[in-house]
């Protein structure tokens, strides 16, 4: 959220305002349902007022997602919407400007604008709707598809290794990487919450379940009996513990660099071997190192891996702009035309 | 023949109506400066007048090589001057290699001054000649005046204190205090603007260059070898004048339409020669509330633009034909979306890469039909450096009277070439009426207005107005997804006439000469200057041909087929195998004759002037 | 009125020369399986046919819902059936939805099949009715039978051990078994093949289709309240026959390209509608030893198409709209290496995103002229869904004789239609000869067949032709970089010269009919079907009307322009808004009445016949 | 260098061989041409015959590279070489396909083919020439153009965080990444010579000097005074030690996940606390650590900072063909047409 002011004596706005009215056209069962639910309870509660939103989407089941919200949305071509949303931004920074893609919009036509809007840090708040396939066109590869799952593109199974969204990420600088799920509604919300007040680009990556092509892709994520053993559920300072009794835990070595699974009591070790979660390191390693853990080896982080500050670009072509018109006054027609070398004919 | 000279210097300099020179030299010789400044010179002295750089394809390449050459054109005159000349009478040459790569272009018997200090044996090498043609007599047929530029300038400096390194530098100096002479200018106003354009940065550098050009002007003067004219002032509007190229004057017309808009402009750009100097200039706007933004390609170029129109900017972007290819389909977006936008096009020669740093006009049909599906645009092009303000203006005022993306066609001619352009008093221009949409009763997104049929600027921020548009075809009205087979013919034909409806909110195709009769030279782009010249000389000459040049190409103006219909017979000359002839047959079922160069060169006066001939033969 | 069944059951069934038939419901309810049962028994039997699905826009629209009833249509017939029928005779519908959405499409006094069973209170609130309209009286004009498809599958399926899902899922068949038993069908055949269908899977499953079949075939058989039609065979000419869309044909159509060329064959793709299962069909094709790579755009599709040209492969792309949009970069430098490659663009509505799951031709001018500068290459289109196999070896063999990037046009219509396909012997195939350049002795990069004007194909791996090449404008010769203006004129003419000079090498555009007279209708791509319908029916008539079709849209054939001189009118039907009109006056000057249909639909035989009707008014 | 067998009784080549003869066309002084001639050097000594080379460029100064190698070359358009190469090598996996690219090239325009090749491991050896600056276009910004850089498209200084293409090499799950510069001869040839031999796609990063438009970028890496102690020259196996005297080192805290430039001896430490370099760590976070290290608080990592091996693209492709034909036949034109339900009209 950027540090405009809320206007301060409007009503309180209701989830209800922000539903756009238009009929949802998810299959039955989409993953998406939640993440919409979410994003309308959420968008309320920030104090800013409705038509300072915009969403923007590129081309994908996902990409349908501002037609759903009664903001302003634009729902363009498939992988350009950071590009659209920044042009945005820097033109209208006191916007709050959101985009929704999803994992072949983002990573696979779209990747280069999406790692430049991470580098620069404009204040996009940017959902990926990572189903891991491609929904709307009828089930071919992701970039994030895993190795052997078979798509209508690849019916002998896929080879190509997928990218971690937040890998990528945060090999191109983003200030703020989180991950959530479309099953687990309240801390979904949670993390809009914190995608809405980050300052920069903010990435959620937001695993979502297709019914249609891919379903159960992250069932084993959700499963009742093995979600506590498959989910790392991060927060800012504490160790990181997970399974049932939080009986295991995070420990990484120095000397090999690589990240270990420990169960908490064997071999003497206690918590105090553990990691402990610091999503403000300057560093973005550890951020990194949580973004590559994968099952089976290992549990799969949830929460935000890297929230920092770091100028925020638009922000700072508004502050050059406003020293330049201090300095050398606004410019105006008629400086404009006069400037420069001339002369007179007469 | 000293005997000659001497008389010639006591005569009074000859009169002459026009003259066109080139500069050549190594890129480090400051060949476009001392072109410049002899410009600039010419145009305070009331000459009409015309320039053209030339610069290597290599960056830098090895000193001395052939294609490490680079130059300046430049033509004034007494009367208007249209072009930067054909092939130039003079020639000015500050190496072996300089002289090799130009001496084809210069006109038979034209005049050589070469800086014969610059014709070492080496450098005669590296040029690729067995003798030095200075005295080999392979000149015969041309006036060479060798003269040493370098010795002059060591002496000129002597004392001064300055390494070998910086004497040289100064030599170009010197060659333009020969010409200063030679074309009867008066030195005094010269040295003062050297001294002063090197006060800052360092006085001992102007006070060197100032005596390099002092040192120039009284070689010429003393020895009296160089013959001297006089160019007088031709007739020109009175006004204000600065000189343009015409990317210059594209980033001030944009920056110009923005403010008469009332409007931020938004330039979203990716470098690509010969366009990236409208991203320079608009970068140094800052004060103006232009942001001037690098995108991470041409894609993000377009679709940035479309962001910052939905939010209200004037948005553009800049580029040449590989880039233009690259936002296709995101000027198709633009073209649903119905937001306005300007896309400038600085056509160099192609296909693909090409000859990237030369014009070509060869994007024409591209920019008419360059997008899947029906997807229609105005296409605009600029005939002159200075017509890129104009048009600059006149592409942003359809862009957002009528919410849509528009094409402006420019060249890499007119992007570097450069002309005085009379400042226009802000009161001359059009006033860009933008009214964004406030008023929520009644508001629908795709609600037209009832004579442009543009659709609503409805801008986020806007209470109330809240809605959702994208590139899936819409509903007529309320611009909802609509699958509705009725609906997509009617959006299509809808977007269709707007487009086509702003022939009647352009100027009419104007004639210049008689309204009808044999032949009709049409032109577009940037072969306005050498059609007027040639046309121009066969008027005097008392050749029956009329002129007519457009710069709207989609759509036409709406009498272009009635003007053209009027006359026997339509000469089409293009930088480009024929495409407005294509055009023409296509929307108006009309032949034409092509001239066609497909050189990667701007179009010669003479080329036109014979074809002309050729066509008036019975 | 069951007296007068029962006389109409004794009757031998009534022939027809041919129907049209349109299944509709939820996306689960199997109704394309029904159709292209139906289709293949009619295949068997000797009829004539095409097929065109119609999937909905969504993936998978709550059940019930009007946005998610799908569709499938069919025409048979005793005589050639050109297209799957403008309006169906016959619609069976599942649901008050299905019902709904297609009831405005079909005849007049039109059958209706309908599964009662579907027709509950809260399906019918679904679809927005406020009554029944199977009983509420509103479809009088309509030969309505309401038939309980789901009792009688729950009947005949009772014991089997099924949940009632399953169940309910059959009910498919039992329709199908309606529409045997109406158009005289023998069952067996397709009890066996519903069996075998399912023996692996699920061997119960097959049993319970079979049953369901039954059931509706014995329905029909026993309750005679069904009229009974036979449609005898239509002459076909003998051979093994297989159904493919257009898609499949021209995934055939590139692998046996390859086989013919000697050559492996690869496919760059990006996904999307409606070009994708032109990718899934490839993908399987592994022992052929074909690549389908699944690039991560479509500018990766092309340009990594243009690296296996290089290296010797048999390159191909398959897109659309957009995708080609972003393509046209990497083929203008297709355009400049002369590198042979195939790109598929399967058109759909537009501009933008447009309507991503529909039919239109309206790239055609985007084909032609959609890249920067002069960049000219071959652009084909197909007639028919088996048309797709040989104009995608065509398009081979003029990339690979020319050594060319080549554009074949199909449409969303093309794609997802079905007709039986005469399955060549192999050698009534063309052979592709390629023979890649191994002799360095006298080789250079760009020294041309002086018939073909196609430079040498010299490949990587092959000692002493070592050579570099890229997107610069390029010596005659030696392709090295050339910045020479004269050789840049060169060069363009002869890339224009090679492709103009294909013309040559196409066959002619035959008139069907008169070769000359009052007049033609002439089409290109998708509309052949509907043209043929219509101008045989006008000619059967005694119309004098002619019809001629472009399968080459650039070069066009030789005698276009004289054929159509040589009629009063050309009538040119398209599903754009008129852009073959627009080529047709751009490269021949000739003027043509156009039938613009932008409804992103096929066009209709009654449109087509209703414009001839007009235009022979006197 | 895929392992196909090298002609065995060939001459051995030269580097004369290896030179086009066209006269090479970069300003005097660029630092190209060390690269050029490194290449020259190294190629001859592969075993590889000429003709087996493909070099495949974009635009740029440094695209102009592989005209002035007598191998196969193809100067394509801007950004699109590694997508142009991945076409190239998977039909034809045994040729030696390398890329020559720029800063602005591979990370601009470019950025989502680079990372694609990278994540499906395609046997490409790609030369990324970092001269910080879009030379070809005469001195704009490029992505890794450093902050406040003055150039002619940001004149009041650059405010895009440059990107570090290792880093976001890695965290698109590249498997070898290297960095060298122009200006030290022998290690960009060590490096070249590493690049040839790996499996996969090999990233090598060139700090490349552009004397017109970003003269002395890298000027404080080599001046010779303090070299030393801004190189940290990595070895695989060895403590990542640096300075004059190999008196400084680089140490890492699991705790805080930050690196730390330590003095030998100084508070006891030796060089047992040092981290020792380990390329072949299976985890990328070691080199991920590496490559975010920039001057002035850290030296600057050279050498090759990951190479592990992955399956390899094209060999995968090929196999699985190889399968194909081996279980199914090698498809014919008659068993194509073949295929499928077919009925017989008399
Ligand atoms: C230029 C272009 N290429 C291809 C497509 C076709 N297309 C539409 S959506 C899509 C993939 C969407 O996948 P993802 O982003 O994962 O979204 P999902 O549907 O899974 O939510 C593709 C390839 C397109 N619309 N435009
Ligand atoms: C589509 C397209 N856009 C822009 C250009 C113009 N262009 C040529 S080279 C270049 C930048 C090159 O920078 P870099 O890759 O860093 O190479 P360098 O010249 O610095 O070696 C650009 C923008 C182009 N040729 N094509
Ligand atoms: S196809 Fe998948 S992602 Fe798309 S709407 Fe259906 S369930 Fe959701
Ligand atoms: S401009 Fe820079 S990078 Fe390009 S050739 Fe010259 S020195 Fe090298
Ligand atoms: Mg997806
Ligand atoms: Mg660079």
């Amino acid at each position: 959220m950027s540090d405009t002011n809320p206007t301060p004596n409007l009503p309180p706005l209701t989830r209800k305002e922000f539903e756009s009215g238009q009929s949802v056209r998810w299959c039955p069962g989409c993953g998406s349902f939640s993440v919409l639910a979410q994003v309308q309870k959420t968008l309320p509660t920030l104090g800013v007022p409705r038509e300072k939103f915009v969403f923007v989407s590129g081309i994908g089941c996902s990409s349908r997602f501002p037609y759903y919200l009664n903001t302003y949305g634009l729902h363009t071509i498939h992988g350009r919407a950071p590009a659209i949303a920044t042009g945005l931004k820097l033109t209208r920074p006191e916007l709050e400007v959101w985009v929704a893609t999803g994992d072949g919009d983002a990573l696979s036509i779209g990747g280069n604008h999406l790692i430049h809007a991470l580098r620069r840090n404009v204040g996009l708040k940017i959902i990926l709707f990572n189903n891991r396939i491609y929904g709307m066109t009828k089930g071919q590869s992701s970039p994030t598809s895993v190795l052997g799952q078979k798509t209508k593109s690849a019916p002998f199974g896929n080879i190509d290794l997928p990218l971690s969204p937040l890998s990528l990420a945060l090999g191109a600088e983003a200030t703020f990487v989180a991950r959530s799920i479309d099953a687990e509604p309240k801390h979904l919300g949670e993390m809009l919450e914190r995608v809405a007040r980050h300052r920069g680009t903010a990435l959620l990556e937001v695993f979502q379940n297709c019914v249609v092509f891919n379903d159960k892709a992250f069932g084993g994520l959700l499963d009742k009996d093995t979600k506590a053993d498959r989910q790392l559920v991060l927060e800012h300072g504490k160790p990181m513990l997970f399974g049932k009794e939080r009986s295991k835990g995070l420990r990484f070595s120095p000397r090999t660099f690589t990240p270990e699974v420990v169960e908490l009591g064997r071999d003497g070790i206690t918590e105090a071997a553990l990691l402990v979660h610091d999503e403000r390191a300057t560093s973005p390693g550890l951020a990194f190192m949580l973004a590559g853990l994968t099952p089976p080896d290992f549990p799969t982080p949830l929460g935000v891996l890297r929230a920092v500050e770091r100028p925020v670009y638009e922000q700072v072509v508004h502050e050059n702009e406003r020293i330049a018109v201090e300095t050398q006054g606004l410019g105006s027609l008629e400086s404009l035309l006069g400037a420069g070398e001339s002369w007179e004919v007469r | 023949m000293h005997h000659d000279q001497e008389r010639a210097a006591q005569q009074p300099p000859e009169h002459l109506e026009s003259v066109t020179i080139r500069f050549a030299g190594d890129s480090g010789d400051g060949m476009q400066l001392v072109g410049m400044e002899l410009a600039k010179a010419s145009a305070r002295q009331g000459n009409d007048l015309a320039t053209l750089p030339n610069y290597p394809a290599e960056i830098r390449a090895p000193a001395g090589s052939l294609s490490g050459v680079s130059g300046f054109q430049l033509q004034f005159g007494a009367r208007r001057v249209y072009t930067p000349g054909d092939k130039p009478e003079v020639l000015v040459v500050m190496s072996p290699a300089a002289l090799k790569v130009n001496l084809g272009e210069l006109r038979p018997a034209g005049m050589i001054i070469a800086n014969r200090d610059g014709f070492s044996d080496r450098a005669l090498g590296l040029a690729g000649y067995s003798s030095n043609p200075l005295t080999d007599g392979s000149l015969a047929g041309y006036a060479v005046h060798a003269i040493d530029l370098g010795t002059l300038a060591e002496t000129a400096l002597d004392g001064l204190g300055l390494a070998h390194k910086e004497v040289a530098r100064c030599k170009n100096y010197v060659a333009l205090g020969l010409l200063f002479r030679m074309y009867d200018r008066a030195p005094e106003p010269e040295l003062a603007s050297i001294r002063a354009r090197f006060a800052k940065k360092n006085p001992l550098f102007g006070e060197a260059n100032a005596r390099a050009f002092r040192a120039g002007f009284d070689y010429a003067e003393n020895t009296e070898t160089l013959p001297r004219y006089h160019v007088p002032p031709a007739s020109i509007r009175p006004g204000r004048y600065r000189h343009v190229t015409g990317n210059q004057a594209t980033a001030l017309g944009l920056t110009a339409a923005a403010h008469l808009a009332g409007l931020r402009l938004y330039l979203g750009s990716y470098p690509i020669s010969p366009a990236t100097e409208i991203l320079h200039e608009l970068a140094l706007l800052r004060q103006h509330r232009v942001i001037a933004f690098q995108t991470e390609d041409e894609i993000a170029a377009v679709t940035s633009c479309i962001g910052a129109s939905f939010g209200g900017a004037l948005a553009a972007t800049n580029t040449s034909g590989p880039g233009l290819a690259l936002m296709s389909e995101g000027l198709s977006l633009a073209v649903m979306l119905e937001l306005p936008l300007v896309v400038v096009d600085v056509q160099r020669g192609g296909p693909s890469t090409g000859l990237p740093t030369k014009t070509e006009q060869a994007d024409l049909l591209f920019a008419v039909h360059g997008r899947h599906a029906e997807s229609p645009l105005p296409v605009l092009a600029a005939a002159t450096p200075a017509d890129c303000f104009e048009m600059t203006i006149e592409a942003s005022r359809i862009a957002l009277k009528y919410m849509t993306p528009v094409l402006l066609l420019t060249d890499g001619f007119l992007a570097l070439s450069a002309e005085p352009w009379r400042i226009p008093e802000p009161a001359e221009l059009p006033r860009l009426k933008v009214s964004l949409r406030t008023d929520p009763k009644g508001f629908a997104p795709y609600l037209r207005d009832p004579k442009t049929l543009a659709r609503p600027w409805a801008v986020p921020g806007t209470p109330g107005l809240e809605h959702r548009i994208g590139g899936l075809e819409k509903d007529f009205v309320t611009g909802a997804i609509s699958y509705d087979p009725v609906n997509h013919e009617r959006m299509v034909e809808v977007r269709a006439r707007k487009i086509a409806g702003i022939a009647d909110d352009i100027a009419p195709l104007e004639v210049q000469g008689k309204p009808e009769g044999e032949l009709l030279v049409l032109g577009w782009g940037s072969t306005y200057g050498a059609i007027c010249a040639a046309v121009g000389a066969a008027r005097a000459a008392g050749k029956r041909v009329s002129q007519a040049h457009l710069r709207h190409l989609n759509p036409l103006p709406r009498n272009t087929g009635e003007v053209l219909r009027r006359f026997r017979r339509v000469l089409v000359p293009e930088n480009n195998a024929g495409q407005l002839g294509r055009l023409l047959r296509e929307e108006l079922l009309v032949d034409t004759v092509g001239l066609d160069v497909v050189q990667a060169r701007p179009l010669k006066v003479g080329e036109i002037a014979e074809k002309i001939e050729e066509l008036l033969q019975p």
